[in-house]
């Protein structure tokens, strides 16, 4: 059994759609694609439109002084979570792809020239790849990505090549297919050794572990509020304040902008520069009673129990002798996931059979094409957990797939 | 829900009929669903717009392979007018699959039948609007 | 007295936060910025996320399917709303503004050269500027607008000038300053006799009443969630399939994709291929619930309603000398909003003091600083109606505007 | 709410002090808030790094042109170290006004210690983090 730092059932009934009155109720293990919502964040955002609803940043009356003092404390929430220097660095955006858009257009745009390196690795979302290859387009910047080995871990022995003429390393934190936790420290080092930024895609680290930038020293972070206990609707880019404040606009519209007349338009300071229109307010509200959710119970000690969890879920896995699984083995730099095949049955046969079970996992590519054709499979069954993840979920997965191997044996 | 693969899908899927491929033949169409990377292969004789022999090949999930078989076993001897009145309502009958809240199997047990109706239209010259596969 | 088509008591019961228990209850005349929420609305995106939260279009298991379920019903209940010919038309966004600068970008930055015009009006917020300027710096495109009269009309006397070069018109369905309904289904002729296109922004009568984007006969609509008793973090682009199926993506990343190398992609079909990452999931299902509330009460209906509100806000500012409202006199092409200045009282403090009273307005320029440049003055207040608003809530207005005279009489 | 108008604010709005502009002078700075169009023009005289003489002109909303009165009032005599100490805080301890939670009245209540401060780095020959301002 699994001594958790934190009471595992406690956690579960905090979160209503796992306490669903059901004769078969869910084992939920794609928490990576999207994760549940504790109470706590599903009031604040009901509260919100119940009671303090309000266009932020210009109204002088109370509900829109209200709705902002909230609006902006959940970005110093979010700026404290991430240890970022100041709460203006933090841009809410709709989920990690728009940060990474944002970075690629604004950023890119701008300092791109034909012939510059975008770097990524092979294991990218493809959220941290076609960004770059829109604006690769327009500017003439070509794209390289750093190889796997067959463990799913980055092949760094040519690294110093590879960056020769990179502007920009961008690149993800935690795989959401292998699990690999990469070496961000060390890479932002060499990145800017040779000159270049380094974007992280932290949409599965944030969630799961303490990610701070500037122990990192990284130059851009991008994250989903969805993932870690929020609601849809919003994510963060953040960024060191000095290139924010040196990058032109994204997306252009009401309350990014000094003076406007027809011609020509002057900006305003970060954040408000990037945030064009109304926000995602109740949103990003409910983003902010997520970081306090996991805050309270510890960014440390999630990553603890995760541990534990992706240890017990290799150990069940590896019962199974018809399944394969990738990335790197039980260890530090592997999260609680597993994307795996099985012998002779399809993922996607695999991962109804388990619906029917009441299982939930996904089957796919996992937005990573680039990643499954180097792990030479089309596509893949992944389980992930997350904080609310019990041994339970995981036996039940087990016992999933022996009934799948009953069907299709 | 995994009744869905009791008795005929996995019967189909183990034993499938008309599996193959037709050399000569007067359409050969290939689809591919790259969600899933699975692929179909539709071949089809065609004399005096009818279908006179089908053959399939591919691989992928048990819905699609299935579905692919079943179909086969009913176009033996359609003429290309009733293909075209052919679609998602008459497959789904005959596979029998309540698919219609799940987009992604959908497009899985669909796959044989979009190969069918771009290979037929192609054969006819005639241009097919994404909507009628949907 | 106004005769409602609709029990106007009922509506306001179904606005918690007209409701809450207070000393001084809120007289809500901000609703041009952004929109109260029916419970209605609250408890389907609470519900979601309690009973239903999933990823969309991925998953096989059950609380996935019935996610996507929901979320494409949403789609179809906005093609409903506006009668598009096909749901596939309704692409989610942000908010009106992305949903401009999706069009700027995406149709503009392939569309537009050199010397081309795209034709504003001078009445236009923001959101419908700054997107196109950002395109034209990158085109060598100009912008032009069309400008007003004292009664805050366009002045089509030059119109066909106007259009010359022009490709695409830009223009707001109703001005949220002044009031006005513009001429659409007129321009849109003028517009394509010279093979211009025309997008509509639709922030302002969407909400407000029937918009039939066929009857029209325009080429694109955008329009916000938030401001139509939806949730914020959802708006909608809508465009004719055949436009869409031309433009290239706008956004990189997941879901927009068919395949993915690291060097190049392909891109899915519309909508799709303009919905990158992860979408505002929860925020969408609740903007169909929005749709469902308003279509059950009916847009003419409702636009019945706020004009008879528009004529009686009207009719009590005039009983107010020192009162100056901006737009054009009562009638078929004035929404329930006003405009206005006060002699010798900055907005700000006008705003200020009726919240004191419980009245909440806005102060500014409400995005439109090259309409209070054509009004000659620097900002205003604005007093804006919608469904839920009742001729009290303009009574206690024009009682806060005495307050405001005996203080700084 | 509405309370934050009597007495002071109001009295220096419609009668405030050192309004007018300084000839020569050795700082003279003008800011500007484009969210409503209120503009202060502050105009200092500079002796041995001490101000001796001090003036506003301008137009907006009762805060902003109030704040700026009694701001005034406090400068003469203050030296440019006690300058770069004064803030927000003394701002709006000055004013008595509650706007720690109204970022929009804030920004008019702040305007002229931006001109203040702006003006004064500026003829210091330093530069000013905008934070210093917020
Ligand atoms: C006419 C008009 N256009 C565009 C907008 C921008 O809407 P949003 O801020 O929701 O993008 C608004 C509202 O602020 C508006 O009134
Ligand atoms: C590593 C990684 N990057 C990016 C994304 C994209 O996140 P979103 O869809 O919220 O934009 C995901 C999740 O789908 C992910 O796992």
């Amino acid at each position: 059994m699994i001594k958790a730092p934190f009471d595992v059932a406690t956690i579960r009934s905090q979160f209503p759609i796992l306490q669903l009155p059901s004769e078969l109720p869910v084992a939920f293990l794609d928490s990576a694609s999207s994760s549940q919502k504790p109470e706590a964040v599903i009031s604040a955002l009901a509260d919100y439109y119940r009671t303090t609803n309000a266009n932020v940043h210009r109204g002088v009356y109370q509900l829109s002084e209200q709705a902002t003092f909230e609006f902006e404390r959940a970005r110093g929430l979010v700026a404290l979570l991430i240890n970022a220097t100041h709460h203006r660095e933090v841009i809410f955006t709709r989920n990690t792809t728009e940060a990474i858009n944002l970075v690629a257009h604004a950023w890119g745009g701008s300092n791109l020239r034909a012939g510059d390196v975008i770097l990524l690795t092979q294991m990218e979302h493809h959220s941290n790849i076609v960004p770059w290859q829109l604006i690769a387009q327009r500017t003439g910047a070509v794209l390289r990505a750093i190889p796997i080995d067959s463990q799913g871990r980055l092949v760094l022995d040519d690294i110093d090549t590879l960056l020769q003429g990179v502007k920009m390393l961008a690149i993800t934190h935690q795989s959401n297919v292998l699990g690999t936790i990469n070496p961000i420290a060390e890479l932002t080092r060499k990145a800017h050794a040779v000159g270049a930024l380094i974007l992280v895609d932290g949409a599965q680290s944030v969630p799961h572990m303490p990610v701070d930038v500037q122990a990192l020293d990284i130059d851009f972070l991008a994250f989903s509020g969805h993932k870690m206990v929020g609601p849809t609707g919003v994510g963060v880019l953040w960024g060191r304040k000095a290139l924010l404040d040196a990058m032109p606009p994204f997306l252009g519209g009401g309350s990014m902008i000094k003076t406007v007349t027809i011609e020509s338009s002057t900006y305003a300071d970060v954040p408000a520069r990037f945030e064009a229109g109304t926000p995602m307010i109740g949103e990003a509200i409910a983003l902010g009673a997520a970081v306090t959710y996991l805050m309270d119970i510890g960014m440390a000690n999630i990553a603890a129990y995760e541990h534990q969890l992706s240890a017990y879920l290799i150990e069940r896995l590896d019962e199974v002798p018809e399944v394969t699984w990738y990335g790197p083995p039980v260890g530090a730099d592997r999260g609680a996931m597993a994307a795996f095949s099985m012998t002779g049955v399809h993922p996607h046969d695999i991962a109804q059979i388990l619906d029917g079970e009441g299982v939930a996992v996904r089957a796919g590519h996992h937005c990573t094409q680039p990643l499954h054709v180097a792990l030479d499979v089309p596509s893949s069954v992944r389980a992930s957990c997350y904080l609310y993840t019990n041994t339970h979920d995981i036996d039940r997965l087990v016992r999933g797939l022996s009934k799948v191997k009953q069907l299709f044996g | 829900m995994s009744d869905m693969y009791r008795d005929l899908i996995l019967e189909h899927h183990r034993y499938p009929h008309n599996f193959g491929t037709l050399d000569p033949h007067d359409v050969s169409q290939e689809e591919h669903n790259p969600l899933c990377g699975d692929r179909i292969r539709l071949d089809l004789r065609i004399v005096d717009n009818k279908i006179t022999e089908v053959a399939f090949s591919g691989k992928g999930c048990a819905v699609s392979q299935a579905a692919a078989s079943m179909l086969t076993d009913e176009l033996i001897g359609m003429d290309l007018d009733q293909v075209r009145q052919y679609g998602k309502a008459e497959l789904l009958d005959l596979i029998g699959l309540p698919l219609d809240k799940n987009p992604v199997r959908l497009k899985c047990a669909l796959l044989s039948l979009k190969a069918l109706k771009v290979g037929v239209y192609r054969y006819l010259g005639q241009n097919i609007t994404t909507d009628e596969l949907d």
